[in-house]
């Protein structure tokens, strides 16, 4: 029997994980995945309260984020490409055109 | 002790190493070998919590193709581990940067204590198998979530016009009407229109 | 014929409108035609006026015409309408028969000028503003007449508006007469205010009722007034301006600044006779400022070389003693001398247009001398018009500043210092005159061989009026003889119904009835004639027979000769402590109440909220990570607010 | 018939048909607007003439629900006030369009399109009579302007038009608070949402926040006035602007202040009005004083006309917080006479800027000689400006001066420092500029102004004096309206007094009750 605040805290340190990473990391590329760790980190926990619970219903959502996982790489990474174009960098620092 | 918390644990390191060095990998092909990683860990957690079908579709799906791709686009622009990316931070916001996600775990691990769980199984319990199978999923999926799935097949299609939209090259013509300041405003326009 | 008396101003303006509209377009013959037309039929006119007035009885003398409503606002209301009474008929003729002689002259004397067309425009509309001033029913109107004849006479002194002292010289008038017209309309407003109206006849009729005799508000109004007369007629402290406007051409200083706008201020305050029998204090001040500009500028016209300059001081002078017979409240006398005046120093100044034409534009007396033979028709008309002012009895000046001397030594509102200032002045005045008739005409010929080429008579059209004027000096007085002579003063008499003095046609009847204590009367007037007579010897003395003489008492009294000359250095100490101090204080509110202080506050705003911005803006860097960083301590926040909240 | 609503949109409808004509052909550009500002002068004249003199209230009035979930109304009307006003806007369109025939050369398309979307704000202020649609079109004329300032202005032209928005969006921000306040007293009031004046006007509002709301109200017609101290926008705006920028701003725009003030300030918070008459009276003989003696020392000829028209807004405000017929109608007409002379002044101004390309005093010299019209043009303007009399200034200014004199000595005696201090500097100006020797060898070969010019000239020199001698037309229409303003002011705070009084005499008798108790126990104990 694994208590159920061993999942929440593997969900939590991986979240916190990938927060970090979309803080820290200068590369566009890792922050992307760093947002996808996060993403699953929730997955995570939908799916341990799914079992403490007993429905399946959080399993059905754990899949819809995963198509929206999956659509928002197809579009980011679509972006990255063609800002990489224009830029000519991954480096989100760069990216300032918006910028005052 | 037991297997179930041992699996648990052991997963639990995997998973959390594959992410910390995801993160801190210069080379962003490694970095997206280490997530696989990580997520493969993830998946023998949800196979410990039943949910059989999702894990499989977590490494057939994410690992398998969504990391592929970002595998392919790492690739497709050549990207080199690159000094500029892993310049060091400004020690204000190196302390921010770290300060943050810290606090934000605290806070976590707050609202995670504060509450008394449930004392109810988790594990791999075999009292019903059917829990998390295909079926189970699917009966419901296609059923009670009938309309959110429909409008997530939507979203996956806009999700695909858009990123051959977004990607396509501006002009088939040379770049030196591209850079012209006068079609670089109509272009897009025109790229939807058509 | 009275429906035609709004035609009297009205001609002089058309004959404006016609040359000024089509300046340049009209041959010279044609322009002076139009101007002197115009002005003549005024004349006509005006003459005919006068005598339909003259067969009314003396009460009824009054012909009133109302054109249209000029501002009507509230309780306010003004018409645009003409009055014609002894008084004003009076003026209109003085105004248009002297205007008229001078258009005449100005033919001859600006004949070679090239703004010949602009000349006679403005000349007319001098005409226009001058009759609507006096024929002008209300306070208003005449304001406008006011305004307008400072205006022409802006134009006029200015009218060489390429000689900087030209320009200047109408700028300094037309700024001093608005100084005065300040107080004129301050005045206007506490009639208003108190009366209720400021026609004429409703002011004069309900002032008694309306105002407290000798209280603050009346005198306060007439005082204010008083502040419009003495800008408009040079008074002591507003007189500056007028030996200025000397450097308009010579028939506009006889016009302008002697024979008509400058007496306007007299006029003003004959007209409110009534107001002014109502403040005693008021007329105290305006015979002491009388009494003393007459002597002050008198003095100063003992010193000053230039032609025109002397007979500037000499008008201010001349008013100083019109302004003494209004505040000893002889009006009549006031009016008589202003009359006289006209046309002696009308005649002055149009004379010395001839010496300065002749002289090909010199004004210098100390050039001149010799020019009897020169010029004998100038020579006669100038003596003549000389002794008048002098006051050399038989001629028309002695009559009326006797008049005035007397009225100052016997009136109740006289003093016997106030005739002791005019009897010394009286002295003064023949002694710079005859000055003036010795360098310029007698003695040596001072002026050089090309310009002594080149001296001759003035033509005709220069030397008739000349010659009308010498008349007018002789005859004029004849009509208003004092009643010692045993004659009836006409003059008076026919101005009682519009000024009120002290119920002084009694007085004098009686006085002349009683011919009690007229002794007194000859005996002042033995002494001034006397007095005048040893003036006239000591110039003589002095400017004739001896000139070395003159040199030596110059020396003796170098300080005081300085000082004359400098004119007591009047117009250095109002440059000092009025225009300079205003000057600067403006350049200070500019340069620093309105772009330190005020636009600096606003900067400052505009600078602090940039500088609050520098700082927020990094806040925008453009990094997505720091925005995603401050979102999740947004998130941190909210989740803490909700576990701990 | 509604004759308000075609005058209003005529300029737009024009301005956009002037959008669709190519940029290049730049003649017919001017000639359409031109053409499109005489249809809108003769609508204006169509108005005029449909207006009784005699009607007091607003007249032509027209009232339909715009937007009705929020009470908006489109509801225009006109009473003789604003009927003088929208006449010389008409006119003064037509000039300022005129004079930027040869002025103009870059971007003419979108110069006459700012020009007539500019007319159309104008026009619509005057006629609004609901605050909605006043602020809109008080917005409206904003962004036009700026465009004129910030894009056909002088060197500094950015920093004056940035400056001018700003002090402008300042003020109407406030009032924009104010009209949302009254709008929700209105409905705790009334119960009903409402924007309209006319209702607003009936509302009574207490004293404090009236003072609050009047104080907001007048700060944002204060800086439109401008009124010292809020001014310091006016001489950079007036400088850098263009010739037709200049003659509108001044013509009309300064007139949008002074207007506000006597449609809504005055009439809808009669009691904060009598307490801020003191403080504006002041303020005015302040501006009066200050913006003549400042402009006595500016080197340049434009900014002196522009703190001359500090001084002489001065005047108008003085004449409306005098609160008596004769300075009000004073006022009313001082404005359309400023807006005459001063939009003449700077005409004149334009006329020579674009011969010399230089405004300042010290590079001209000896006009007279070389453009004889010109400074006869020049002087008559001139002569209107520091209040001649028979020319209009004077009786605009004789009338403020009368009634400020009868509501308070001092006001009077002050302001009429103006009067001197108005020929000083406007004499000083033009003898520096028009006698004297021609110096400068630059302005030797200066022409004379053409028919053109002339033309733009003469029907201002020709109101002039027509005002000048007889104004009555003008004070017959304005007169009722006039008479309409200070009758509401004075019925609605006589009214409160009246109430004011019978409180305090109960308070009296309470405490007269309370004393003579006091007395009888002192009585007592004695």
């Amino acid at each position: 029997m694994v208590p159920i605040h061993a999942y929440l805290m593997l969900a939590m340190i991986l979240f916190g994980i990938g927060a970090f990473g979309v803080l820290v990391s200068r590369n566009v590329i890792v922050m992307f995945m760093s947002v996808e760790l996060m993403l699953n980190a929730a997955n995570l926990v939908l799916i341990a309260f799914s079992r403490a619970l007993g429905v399946v219903d959080g399993h059905v959502f754990v899949f819809l984020v995963l198509a929206v996982a999956a659509a928002e790489a197809a579009v980011g990474l679509a972006m990255i490409i063609t800002i990489y174009r224009n830029r000519e960098t991954i480096n989100i620092d760069r990216y300032n055109l918006l910028k005052w | 002790m037991t297997l179930d918390y041992a699996i648990f644990l052991i997963s639990a390191a995997v998973a959390v190493f594959g992410a910390t060095m995801m993160i801190m990998q210069r080379n962003p092909v490694a970095s997206v070998l280490y997530l696989i990683l990580s997520l493969v860990a993830q998946a023998v957690v949800y196979v410990q919590l039943g949910a059989l079908f999702l894990g499989a579709i977590l490494i057939v799906v994410y690992a398998g193709a969504i990391l592929v791709l970002f595998l392919f686009v790492i690739m497709l622009l050549n990207l080199r581990s690159n000094p500029e990316l892993s310049a060091s931070l400004p020690p204000l916001g190196w302390f921010t940067k770290v300060a943050v996600p810290v606090l934000m775990v605290v806070e976590l691990y707050f609202v995670v204590d504060r509450v008394i769980w449930p004392p109810v199984p988790t594990g791999i319990v075999g009292k019903n198998p059917d829990f998390g199978s295909v079926e189970t999923v699917a009966t419901m999926m296609f059923t009670d979530y009938m309309y959110p799935l429909q409008l997530t097949g939507v979203l996956l299609l806009v999700a695909v016009v858009g990123a051959v939209v977004i990607a396509r090259r501006e002009s088939a013509e040379p770049r030196k009407t591209t850079a012209s300041p006068d079609n670089r405003n109509e272009q897009p326009i025109d790229t939807v229109a058509g | 014929m009275s429906e035609y008396l709004f035609w009297i101003p009205l001609l002089p303006l058309l004959g404006f409108l016609i040359n000024g509209l089509l300046l340049g377009k009209l041959p010279r013959p044609v322009v002076s035609a139009v101007a002197c037309v115009s002005v003549g039929l005024s004349f006509v006119l005006s003459l005919l006026l006068f005598f339909e007035l003259r067969s009314l009885p003396p009460a009824a003398r009054e012909i009133e015409q109302v054109l249209f409503t000029w501002i009507a606002a509230g309780s306010f209301h003004v018409d645009i309408a003409f009055l014609l009474d002894p008084l004003s008929a009076v003026m209109i003729l003085v105004v248009t028969g002297v205007g008229f002689l001078i258009h005449v002259y100005s033919t001859g004397y600006m004949h070679h000028d090239k703004d010949f067309g602009r000349y006679f425009a403005y000349l007319n509309l001098f005409t226009f503003s001058m009759l609507t001033l006096v024929l002008a029913n209300n306070f208003l109107l005449m304001f406008v007449g006011w305004e307008g004849v400072g205006l022409c006479s802006y134009l006029l002194i200015g009218f060489w508006f390429h000689k900087k002292s030209a320009s200047d010289a109408g700028k300094k008038a037309f700024i001093v007469n608005r100084i005065g017209d300040f107080g004129f309309l301050l005045g206007m407003f506490i009639i208003f205010w108190q009366v209720g109206s400021l026609e004429f006849k409703t002011v004069m009729e309900q002032a008694p009722a309306m105002f407290v005799a000798g209280g603050g508000l009346i005198t306060a109004a007439c005082l204010l007034l008083f502040v419009g007369a003495t800008g408009k007629s040079a008074q002591i402290p507003l007189y500056v301006w007028l030996p200025d406007a000397m450097e308009g051409p010579t028939p506009v200083s006889a016009l302008i600044h002697a024979a008509t706008m400058v007496t306007a201020g007299v006029y003003m305050i004959a007209r409110s006779s009534v107001l002014y029998m109502m403040a005693p204090d008021a007329l105290m001040v305006v015979a002491i400022i009388g009494a003393a500009t007459a002597f002050f500028a008198a003095t100063i016209g003992l010193a000053q070389n230039d032609i025109k300059r002397v007979l500037a001081y000499s008008t201010v002078s001349q008013l100083g003693y019109m302004f003494l017979a209004c505040g000893v409240a002889a009006f009549g006398a006031g009016i008589f001398h202003l009359m006289t005046h006209a046309f002696f120093k009308a005649l002055l100044f149009l004379a010395a247009g001839s010496v300065i034409h002749a002289m090909s534009e010199k004004q210098d007396m100390r050039e001149m001398g010799g020019l009897k033979k020169y010029l004998p028709i100038t020579y006669m008309t100038m003596l003549i018009a000389t002794l008048a002012i002098a006051g050399i009895p038989g001629l028309s000046g002695f009559f009326s500043k006797d008049e005035i001397l007397w009225k100052a030594f016997s009136s109740q509102h006289g003093h016997w210092l106030l005739w002791l200032v005019g009897f010394i002045t009286a002295g003064l005045t023949a002694f710079y005159m005859f000055r003036l008739i010795y360098m310029t005409f007698h003695g040596k010929e001072r002026m050089d061989e090309h310009t002594r080429s080149h001296i001759h008579e003035s033509p005709r059209s220069m030397t008739v009026p000349l010659m009308a004027l010498a008349v007018l000096s002789v005859i004029g007085g004849y009509i208003g003889m004092p009643h010692i002579f045993g004659v009836t003063n006409y003059f008076e008499e026919w101005l009682a119904p519009v000024v009120h003095g002290p119920g002084h046609q009694a007085a004098s009847h009686a006085l002349a009835a009683a011919g009690a204590d007229t002794s007194m009367e000859w005996a002042l007037m033995a002494a001034s004639v006397i007095l005048v007579i040893i003036a006239i010897f000591v110039a003589r003395h002095f400017y004739n027979k001896k000139p070395e003489a003159a040199t030596a008492m110059a020396e003796k009294m170098s300080g005081m000769k300085t000082l004359l000359a400098n004119k007591y250095y009047v117009d250095e100490f109002y440059g000092a402590t009025v225009v300079r101090p205003i000057v600067n204080g403006s350049l200070f509110l500019w340069k620093f109440v309105d772009v330190v202080i005020i636009d600096g506050t606003i900067n400052g705003l505009a600078v602090i909220s940039r500088d609050i911005s520098e700082v927020l803006r990094y806040v925008q860097g453009g990094k997505v990570r720091n925005y995603a960083t401050v979102f999740v301590a947004g998130v941190i926040v909210l989740v803490a607010y909700f576990i701990f909240g | 018939m509604d004759w308000l609503t075609p005058l209003i949109f005529a300029p737009l409808v024009g301005a956009i048909i002037l959008a669709f004509v190519p940029s290049k052909q730049t003649e017919t550009i001017k000639g359409v607007a031109l053409i499109i500002a005489i249809i809108t002068f003769i609508l204006s004249l169509f108005v005029y003439a449909q207006f009784d003199k005699l009607g007091a209230g607003m007249q032509l009035t027209v009232n339909v629900p715009w937007i009705t979930s929020l009470g908006i109304h489109y509801h225009l009307g006109i009473d003789g006030i604003s009927l003088l006003l929208i006449v010389l806007t008409t006119v003064l369109t037509i000039l300022a369009i005129l004079s930027s025939w040869r002025s103009i050369t870059e971007g003419v398309k979108g110069f006459f399109v700012s020009m007539l979307i500019l007319t159309s704000g104008m026009i619509g202020v005057f006629c609004a009579l609901d605050l909605f649609l006043f602020y809109i079109f008080w917005e409206v004329m904003l962004i036009p302007m700026y465009f004129l300032i910030g894009i056909w202005g002088g060197p500094r032209r950015v920093y004056a038009a940035i400056k001018f928005v700003l002090f402008t969006m300042f003020g109407s921000l406030l009032m924009l608070v104010a009209i949302l306040y009254l709008y929700f007293q209105y409905h705790s009031f009334a119960g009903v949402y409402t924007f309209d004046m006319l209702k607003l006007m009936q509302m009574p509002i207490a004293i404090n926040p009236q003072h609050w709301l009047f104080v907001a109200f007048a700060l944002a017609f204060a800086i439109k006035v401008p009124l010292w101290p809020f001014h310091t926008w006016l001489p950079d705006a007036h400088v850098q602007a263009p010739t037709a920028g200049s003659v509108i701003l001044a013509g009309v725009l300064l007139k949008m202040g002074t207007y506000g003030f006597i449609r809504i300030a005055m009439p809808m918070f009669p009691d904060a009005t009598a307490t801020f008459v003191p403080y504006i009276a002041i303020l005015s003989v302040i501006a009066i004083i200050y913006g003549a003696l400042v402009s006595m020392v500016q080197k340049d000829i434009k900014s002196l006309v522009a703190f001359s028209s500090v001084s002489h807004m001065g005047f108008v405000m003085l004449g409306l917080f005098a609160l008596n017929q004769e300075a009000v109608q004073g006022a009313v007409i001082q404005m359309i006479n400023h807006g005459i002379s001063t939009g003449a002044l700077f005409l004149l101004v334009g006329m020579i800027y674009e011969r010399r390309h230089t405004r300042l005093i010290a590079e001209f010299g000896g006009l007279g000689k070389v453009m004889p019209v010109f400074s006869a043009f020049f002087m008559i303007v001139m002569l209107s400006s520091i209040g001649l009399p028979f020319t209009n200034g004077f009786v605009g200014e004789f009338l403020i001066l009368l009634g400020a004199f009868k509501a308070n000595v001092w006001y009077g005696v002050f302001a009429a420092t103006g009067v001197i201090l108005a020929a000083c500097y406007m004499l000083w100006m033009y003898q520096r500029v028009v006698f004297g020797k021609v110096t400068n060898p630059e302005n030797e070969k200066l022409t004379d102004i053409n028919w053109r010019e002339r033309i733009i000239l003469i029907p201002l020199v020709v109101l002039i004096f027509f005002i000048g001698i007889y104004p009555t037309p003008l004070f017959e229409r304005t007169e009722p309206a006039v008479r309409q303003v200070i009758a509401h002011i004075e019925q609605t705070r006589q009214a409160k007094q009246d109430l004011e009084r019978i409180d305090e005499r109960t308070l009296a008798l309470r405490e007269g009750a309370g004393l003579s108790q006091k007395v009888t126990e002192k009585g007592v104990t004695r």
